[in-house]
């Protein structure tokens, strides 16, 4: 069974929401079992193949049983689990799980009568982005991202809010922008090498007769166009930020830490392993060009980050802001650059998370969602207020979190790379940073009258009709909110103490490859 | 496309096609919606006959045949559609006349299902 | 593949793709827009690839076009531009 | 040989009928007018078109399938005499309920209108 | 250095105050319990420091590596336990348990609120300040700094209000901002430079690094600026700022804790990230040792002019802070010495002069030196204290501050520098200026008018008065017993 | 005209590609009317199908469908195959080294040349496509419904007006 | 916005533009996605060589479709539910009076009767045929074009027609939201179910080959064949279900009444 396990990450939540359908309409209550479960399975496959591919090398796995032995490569499907990608199932599992936990009534809340569609399109959407992980074919990618992305309209429109319905309009237009750009980057590809298999395209753009091929550059460009509107980056950033706050507060802890994301991921896939870091990095001759874009992202992502007034707004620009690591990290061109850039993708998954679960929880109590309306809420909720401090210093950057290993591999990438421009950017949006959380620290942290706000805590409890609920602490939101919280955090944390085996996994994956191997790095 | 009523075929079609230009024209002149809907449903069935065309151009009618056949029944829904949405806009517009009892239309109706209609003022 | 048509049939998409953004009544445009798919139908058949073009037959003829209207109707009809 | 020239004398009928459509579809003065070239002609020049096709496909009466070819193109020429039909009467009956005003006749009375007053009577 | 021994105990002693924060927040409403608990962890901690005191003065070195990193990716979390992490981790642990009986007296005394998150931050604060201490390599160094800057923050605005608002948003700008603006970058620059090897051990971490002199100064900038902690100007004005904080917080932190951190990580700069000989080749230390002279006499003149007590306090630590730079980057055996005895001498006096700010603040609310008149007879002790106190951070026997100061000008004198040996001299009279006049107002002025009802001593609560006591007489003990600190100096300098 | 026969007649599906991609994507980027909009989506997503498509067209070529006559000589073939059953698998290794070292010789042993059939590949990407872009476009209509059952309007200034003043039914 | 749109066009034509020269000329034989290049034949040639071979399915498309990329037709097949399932989240509404923008009435005038017996008197003859054509389309798709999508659209279709001839509601009343909600997510199930059997039977997913164990008098290749079928009408529910579901929503504000 285990070397089915390739397969069966996906199935587990397809069945989740197949089964959600069939049986969660009668009675609501079935849905969160279910999705649990699924995700559950989801998440041991997920540490399976982790751990087999840290042990013994990628896995190929060919759908139909199509594989090299009977057929050439790429006439059927493969999947190919290595440790890149086995790393970013465990990220995307987890983070999945967290946010059903976290989902727990609240989904019920928010959708009342819709509940088994809500989850249904979560699982879906799970499905989604481990499909876009796991597959090794250039068109796959294609309907799995079509998978993840109609299911991400649907969960932002879901929302109560009018501005999250023209918001997920927005987004709508843009992601399709995006994945027909990929779509047709793909075919320029196809066109020029006959097979959709990422590696079997690789082999043939290997031929130095396609260095100076149009089609190739302009499929190139085509894919990263398309795939840096699927992440907001910089100049296309604009579907982000309104679709992630207005959008009901258990999509937003699901999207906002893995659809930019996985986004970064086909990046960087595609860059490494359709194209090969020796045509990305050496023929093509960019690598100073989109690293300054990325320089313009961060800070840009920054400033307008520092522009809001509403928390979860805040949190969307800096997102943008670190999707410029990423991109910049990514294409710096080195070994510890692209270190630095895979390790930011989990951090900040974990960050994002963090900050976004604790953000709702915050908003969720308060009622209002600008900053300065979150006075004395340190009081009210330490252990929310815990959480929201771990990632804001993962945000920031702060030892031992993750967000700090992080900088720091982008850091060493930038200055060995001699990219100034990207080292002071990443400085000064940690700066920013470190002005924007201490901002909303210290509003949450002065505030009025402690007691008062208690007691008006208590008032807006028992008049949510959740008195009788278990809480924690006075004025704490309910376990299953806090708990992943607190879990999320400790994982930041964990993360970062524990840095060095998922960078040894990290090298693991790029190893051999030109420029940003190891080998290629050793001096 | 070798034998002699290929080319019969495909001077028939290019003739439909040229032909199809005063529907087009008729498209982008207008002057109201419905002279468009008018020529859309005559290039509507002139797809269907043209891919009966293309069918034999090809030499392979029998696999072109049956979307040709999907064409002709389907074809019909979009004018429907069209019309229904003039008529239910001229009800809602214009004065509703006193209800009538419901069309049993195809035969294993249901009058029942079919919601009563609201009495119009 | 049959060179005319495809050429005729070209000059016609682009035309039809024009039209149906410039015209103001929504109802026309999505009609418009009916034909724009029959004619990529008919593309599609005479490029030889009769399972895409029976599916756009299928969905161009079938579906789109009546989602398109029923959203109209649930909307307004007149657009701006 | 000689079905096929019948063939050929179905479609060059029916691409002659389609011609008279489309020179309706462009001159007629209204609405109503034009539907009624666009609705026969139209309706009648792909019948013959298709039945020309259809006889084409008679020429070696051999094997079964080709019969279910013929047959096949028969149903599509009996779809589109029922359904053509039908969406122009929808049509036209839209048009009407649209308030597009037909061309009057030569006593100023629209032909619609009274049949309509009429039905009502009754 | 010869001989390693690998014990958990400085993981512990650096644990003891952290796990001592859970405990105290549970037990938030035994008051007794909560104070308790500090204690306890105190004594521990600094009971925990001792016993690795023989081990460090027989010439060993502790090692113990917390999380296990691997060859080349980034540095272990280490710890590593030399002379001058010893001398500073027992001045540091000592002072707490002073400091935490002084803590209730002044806490208790004037019934602050969010008592609970005071200790717990404290001792929070305490645990980063040990980690700086024992931390083995620039990784964990850096780690545990940030960590104060933060742990230290809800201690700087505890009174929040608007004041402590300013004073906080000023505190972390600097604080934050250098570190990761400046220190972050060379840390990282030093990664490479050194190939991944970031480890205070063996010889200096740059020692072998192709190097020249305009990245050397850049990168000694970018770490002495980086690390504000130390105060130097221009990257000082946190430290006034952060005098709106309670004053035992003043007191350990801003007197010991936070700044000696600071100087603490310029001097492990120095030691073991350069090395002397690197820096003696480039020579570029001089730079510093102008940047840190230029400190020490315009902080003591900005002193002089200060009316607010402890903003006094705050300019004058910000001059010794310098000196101790001053004397590591003289680069000589000798003023490197001075320096680490320095750390003690000033920690020892400058803490007494806190302590006896907060005194008279509890006792009669007067926070600024015009209002000190007459007090030296209403507060015997407190005002003695003081004396002390200002003698020691003066350098005047018999108080330890004399002989940290013999060593660094002795030290000036042997690298051939006698602009900077003047600036010692110079800047110890104007020590003197700044604080006499405050004795001999205390002691000498008469009462001013309507007070002078009160008759006889009133001083402010025990637990006040005997920290401070206690402290002034360890200012004087140091003069007369510095076998300690000298031979735990040697212990660094010696081997070079 | 040396310009029209050497660069736009080859290659003219291309150029007509292009062209409805650029008027797909203008509209979508440019038109006032969230409909139009749409219209505009559909006209890119079919530009990049009338792409794979043409990759797909060979001159010559005919359906992707086998042909009758092949499929007698050929049903036999395929049932010596089945009947050896296990032997199936070394079996296509040994037509697939075939078919890497000498195209002619599988055609003598098919009978099928792929020269004949029009590529199935893009036809069968195309497919997938047009479904996602029928779902698509069905899940932008209900969104569109909703913004105009919130704003009463699906022109995008008036409801990026609407939201700036915070209207009824705006929750901000 | 006008300016930055009219630019970004230009920019991605001229983009695009600029690698038409590139591109193998149209219809070219031996264009790389054709004909492969040199020692790497392309893929769509081994599909037209050996898909009889190894499928026994003439229709190539359908054997690729359902067979070599069937992972591709299965998340396509997700795709769609997806959608459905989208439409019904973001449009149904459940509670609320019933007070629609527009009369709903049926049109009752003496013309919209007229007319209405005349559109139902064909659609009554109509639909069955739509219907019947429709399960041929799906169960013929080995051999001509068709298959399961096509089918499920038309068979979606027949019940839209329903819709627009009589109402909504009484195509509801056939095909009712519990039921194609259900048969939706049956539809993926029978895909992902013959997937999952093969995993049961320990091969790798989709690989139909090992059930000619369970079904009765198969060969390997033949049971691709028949899985094939059986996928396809997995796909054709799915599809039949979510095509009406979408028009019953949007035509009725997702009020599932009466409807347009």
């Amino acid at each position: 069974m285990s070397e089915q396990l390739p397969a069966i990450i996906l199935l587990a939540p397809l069945f989740g929401a197949l089964l959600t359908g069939l049986a969660g309409n009668r009675d609501h209550r079935r849905c969160f079992p279910i999705l649990i479960s699924a995700l559950a399975v989801s998440f041991g496959c997920a540490i399976a193949l982790l751990v087999q591919v840290s042990q013994s090398g990628p896995i190929d796995y060919f759908v139909g049983g199509w594989n090299t032995e009977r057929v050439p490569l790429g006439v059927g499907i493969q999947l190919r689990i290595d440790a890149l990608n086995a790393l970013l199932l465990v990220v995307i599992t987890t983070v999945a799980l967290l946010t059903a936990v976290y989902s727990f009534r609240r989904a019920g809340e928010e959708n009342t009568e819709k509940t088994p569609q809500f989850y249904m399109l979560f699982q879906m959407l799970c499905v989604g982005l481990l499909g876009i992980t796991v597959t090794a074919d250039a068109f796959n990618l294609f309907v799995l991202v079509e998978v993840s992305s109609l299911t991400s309209y649907a969960l932002v429109a879901m929302g109560s809010k009018s501005r999250g319905t023209v918001a997920a309009f927005n987004y709508l237009i843009m992601g399709t922008v995006g994945a027909s750009f990929y779509l047709l980057g793909v075919g320029y590809l196809y066109m020029q090498t006959g097979t959709l298999n990422m590696a079997a395209i690789h082999e043939i753009l290997a031929d130095p007769a396609f260095g100076k091929s149009s089609t190739v550059f302009v499929a190139f460009i085509l894919i990263l166009v398309g795939v840096w509107i699927k992440m907001a980056f910089f100049p296309l950033y604009g579907w982000l930020p309104n679709a992630y706050s207005y959008c009901p507060s258990t999509t937003s802890c699901l999207l906002a830490p893995l659809m930019t994301k996985v986004s970064v991921y086909v990046m960087i896939r595609v860059m490494l392993s359709i194209f090969g870091a020796d045509w990305v990095f050496q023929s093509l001759g960019w690598s100073h060009t989109v690293v300054w874009l990325a320089v313009i992202a961060i800070l840009a992502g920054s400033v307008l980050a520092l522009a809001q007034v509403e928390l979860k707004k805040m949190l969307c620009y800096l997102i943008v802001a670190e999707v410029g690591y990423m991109v910049g990290g990514a294409w710096l061109a080195n070994h510890w650059g692209m270190v630095g850039a895979i390790y930011h993708i989990l951090a900040d998954a974990f960050m994002t998370l963090c900050l976004f679960i604790a953000a709702n929880i915050f908003i969720k109590h308060c009622r209002a969602d600008r900053i300065d309306q979150l006075e004395g809420l340190f009081k009210r909720m330490p252990l929310t207020s815990t959480g929201f401090v771990v990632g804001a210093l993962a945000m920031i950057g702060v030892p031992p979190t993750a967000g700090f290993f992080s900088k720091w591999y982008l850091l060493r990438g930038g200055i060995e790379s001699g990219q100034w421009g990207y080292v002071i950017a990443l400085l000064v949006s940690s700066l920013v940073n470190a002005v924007l959380f201490f901002r909303i620290i210290e509003i949450a942290y002065f505030g009025k009258n402690p007691a008062e706000s208690h007691d008006h805590a208590h008032d807006e409890d028992s008049h949510q009709g959740q008195a009788g609920e278990a809480t924690l602490l006075g004025g704490e939101g309910r376990p299953a909110t806090v708990i992943p919280l607190l879990i999320t955090a400790a994982i930041v944390i964990l993360l970062g103490v524990f840095n060095a085996p998922v960078v040894e996994i990290i090298q693991q994956a790029l190893e051999g490859m030109p420029v940003v191997g190891a080998a290629a790095a050793a001096r | 496309m070798g034998e002699g009523f290929g080319i019969v075929a495909i001077i028939a079609g290019i003739v439909l096609l040229v032909l199809m230009i005063p529907a087009i024209y008729r498209i982008v002149v207008g002057p109201t919606a419905i002279d468009r809907i008018v020529a859309v449903n005559i290039i509507g069935t002139k797809t269907a006959v043209l891919l009966v065309v293309i069918g034999v151009a090809f030499e392979r009618v029998g696999m072109f045949v049956d979307f040709a056949l999907a064409y002709a029944l389907l074809n019909f829904v979009g004018s429907l559609a069209a019309a229904r949405y003039l008529h239910k806009t001229k009800a809602m517009a214009g004065s509703a006349q006193p209800a009538d009892q419901p069309v049993s239309g195809s035969g294993d109706t249901d009058a029942a299902s079919s919601s009563p209609s609201p009495p119009a003022p | 593949m049959i060179v005319p048509f495809d050429i005729i049939i070209l000059i016609f998409l682009v035309i039809t793709a024009l039209i149906s953004l410039r015209v103001r009544d929504l109802l026309g445009a999505t009609m418009i827009l009916g034909v724009y798919s029959f004619l990529i139908c008919l593309l599609w058949a005479e490029m030889g690839a009769v399972d895409v073009a029976f599916t756009e037959a299928a969905v161009g003829a079938g579906v789109s076009t009546v989602f398109m209207i029923a959203t109209i109707y649930h909307t307004r009809r007149h657009s701006s531009d | 040989m000689i079905l096929d020239l019948v063939a050929i004398l179905l479609i060059a009928a029916g691409l002659v009928f389609f011609l008279g459509a489309a020179v309706g579809l462009v001159r007629f003065p209204d609405f109503y007018t034009r539907m009624h070239a666009a609705g026969k002609g139209d309706t009648l020049s792909s019948l013959l078109v298709v039945l020309g096709f259809a006889l084409h496909e008679l020429r070696h009466f051999d094997g079964s399938a080709d019969v279910v070819v013929f047959l096949k193109l028969l149903a599509i020429c009996a779809f589109i005499m029922l359904t053509s039909p039908t969406s122009t009467h929808a049509l036209m009956d839209a048009g009407y309920e649209d308030g597009i005003e037909p061309v009057l006749g030569e006593d100023g009375e629209n032909a619609l209108t009274e049949t309509r007053n009429r039905r009502l009577k009754d | 250095m010869d001989s390693v021994v690998h014990s958990s105990l400085p993981l512990w002693a650096c644990l003891a105050s952290l796990l001592a924060a859970p405990a105290i927040v549970l037990f938030r409403r035994e008051l007794f319990l909560r104070e308790a608990t500090t204690f306890v962890a105190a004594f521990v901690k600094f009971g925990l420091v001792l016993a690795m005191l023989p081990i460090i003065t027989s010439g060993k070195v502790i090692e113990f590596t917390l999380v296990e990193g691997f060859g080349g990716v980034v540095a272990p979390i280490l710890f590593r336990v030399d002379g001058l992490g010893m001398l500073f981790a027992l001045v540091a642990s000592s002072l707490w348990i002073v400091t935490s009986l002084y803590a209730i007296g002044y806490m208790r005394g004037l019934h602050e609120h969010s008592q609970t998150r005071f200790f717990a931050f404290f001792a929070i604060s305490l645990s980063a300040t040990l980690g700086v201490a024992f931390a083995g390599n620039l990784l964990t160094l850096y780690l545990f700094y940030e960590m104060l800057s933060l742990a230290t923050w809800p201690l700087v605005t505890h009174h929040q209000d608007k004041e402590a608002r300013t004073g906080g948003r000023t505190y972390l700008t600097y604080l934050l901002g250098t570190s990761i603006g400046f220190a972050l970058p060379a840390l990282i620059f030093t990664w490479i430079k050194s190939g991944g090897d970031l480890s205070f051990a063996g010889d200096a971490i740059l020692a072998s690094a192709d190097l020249g002199p305009a990245q050397g100064l850049i990168l000694l900038l970018a770490f002495c600026f980086g690390f504000s902690k130390a105060g130097m100007m221009p990257f000082h004005s946190w430290l006034p700022g952060a005098m709106v904080a309670p004053t035992p917080v003043s007191a350990l932190l801003h007197a010991v804790a936070v700044v000696k951190v600071g100087v603490f990580c310029v001097i492990r700069v120095f030691t073991a990230v350069f090395g002397v000989d690197l820096l003696a080749k480039l020579g570029v230390a001089t730079v510093i040792s102008w940047i840190a002279a230029f400190t020490v006499i315009v902080s003591s003149l900005i002193a002089m002019s200060q009316d607010n007590l402890k903003r006094r306090l705050a300019f004058s630590t910000i001059g010794q802070l310098s000196y101790i730079v001053l004397g590591v980057s003289l680069l000589s055996a000798h003023a490197v010495q001075g320096s680490m005895m320095h750390i003690a001498m000033h920690a020892f006096g400058k803490i007494t002069l806190f302590f006896c700010a907060g005194a008279i603040f509890v006792a009669t609310g007067k926070k600024y030196v015009s209002q000190l008149s007459g007090l030296g007879k209403t507060m015997p002790f407190t005002m003695g204290a003081f004396a002390i106190g200002a003698m020691s951070v003066t350098g005047v026997p018999p108080t330890g501050g004399l002989l940290s100061k013999f060593y660094l000008v002795w030290g000036a004198a042997d690298a051939q520098q006698f602009a900077l040996l003047a600036v010692y001299l110079v800047s110890s009279v104007l020590n003197g200026v700044y604080f006499f006049p405050v004795v001999y107002r205390a002691f000498f002025k008469p009462a001013p008018e309507g007070e002078a009802a009160v008759e006889g001593i009133r001083e402010a609560p025990l637990a006040c008065v005997l920290p401070l006591s206690i402290t002034a007489v360890g200012s004087v003990l140091l003069f007369f017993f510095p076998g300690l600190l000298l031979e735990l100096t040697k212990l660094m300098t010696g081997a070079q | 005209m040396e310009f029209l026969n050497a660069s736009v007649i080859p290659y003219f599906n291309y150029w007509i590609y292009v062209v409805l991609m650029m008027i797909g994507l203008h509209a979508m980027i440019t038109k006032n009317n969230l409909i139009k909009k749409l219209i505009g989506m559909s006209i890119f997503q079919t530009a990049i199908i009338l792409f794979y498509v043409s990759i797909g067209v060979k001159t010559g070529s005919t359906i992707p469908i086998l042909e009758h006559h092949h499929d007698e000589g050929h049903a036999e073939t395929a049932h010596a195959v089945a009947e050896s059953g296990d032997h199936h698998a070394e079996e296509t290794d040994h037509e697939k080294s075939d078919h890497g070292n000498n195209e002619h010789a599988i055609e003598a042993d098919h009978g099928i040349d792929p020269d004949h059939f029009a590529n199935p590949l893009p036809h069968v990407l195309m497919l997938t496509a047009i479904v996602v872009g029928v779902s698509t476009l069905g899940v932008a209509l209900a969104i569109s419904q909703s913004i105009y059952k919130d704003f009463g309007s699906l022109e995008e200034n008036e409801i990026l007006a609407k939201i700036k003043q915070g209207g009824p039914g705006v929750d901000v | 916005m006008k300016w930055f749109g009219l630019i970004a066009t230009v920019f991605t034509g001229i983009l695009l533009l600029s690698a038409v020269p590139d591109f193998a000329a149209f219809g070219d034989p031996d264009s790389p996605a054709n004909g492969g290049l040199g020692d790497h034949p392309s893929v769509s040639q081994y599909y037209i060589t050996d898909t009889y071979t190894d499928t026994k399915v003439p229709n190539i498309v359908t054997a690729v479709l359902a067979d070599y990329r069937g992972y591709d037709t299965m998340f396509e097949t997700v795709v769609i539910f997806a959608a459905g399932i989208a439409i019904f989240a973001i449009l149904r509404s459940f509670s609320g009076p019933v007070a629609p923008s527009h009369p709903t009435a049926i049109d009752t005038s003496v013309e919209g009767d007229h007319q209405r017996i005349i559109i139902g008197t064909t659609c009554r003859v109509i639909i069955p045929v739509i219907q019947l054509f429709a399960l041929y389309v799906v169960a013929h798709g080995h051999h001509s074009p068709g298959g399961g999508f096509q089918g499920g659209v038309i068979l979606g279709a027949s019940f839209i027609l329903v819709a627009l001839a009589k109402d909504l509601s009484a195509a509801l009343g056939r095909f009712s939201e519990k039921r194609y909600l259900a048969l939706g997510s049956v539809g993926i199930l029978i895909y992902a179910g013959f997937g999952l059997l093969c995993v049961a039977l320990e091969r790798n997913f989709l690989d139909y080959e090992i059930l000619h164990r369970i079904m009765p008098a198969t060969d390997p290749i033949m049971a691709r064949s028949h899985s094939m079928l059986g996928v396809e009408v997995g796909v054709a529910f799915t599809v039949t279900a979510i095509m009406f579901a979408i028009y019953a929503n949007l035509s009725s504000k997702g009020r599932l009444e009466q409807g347009f």
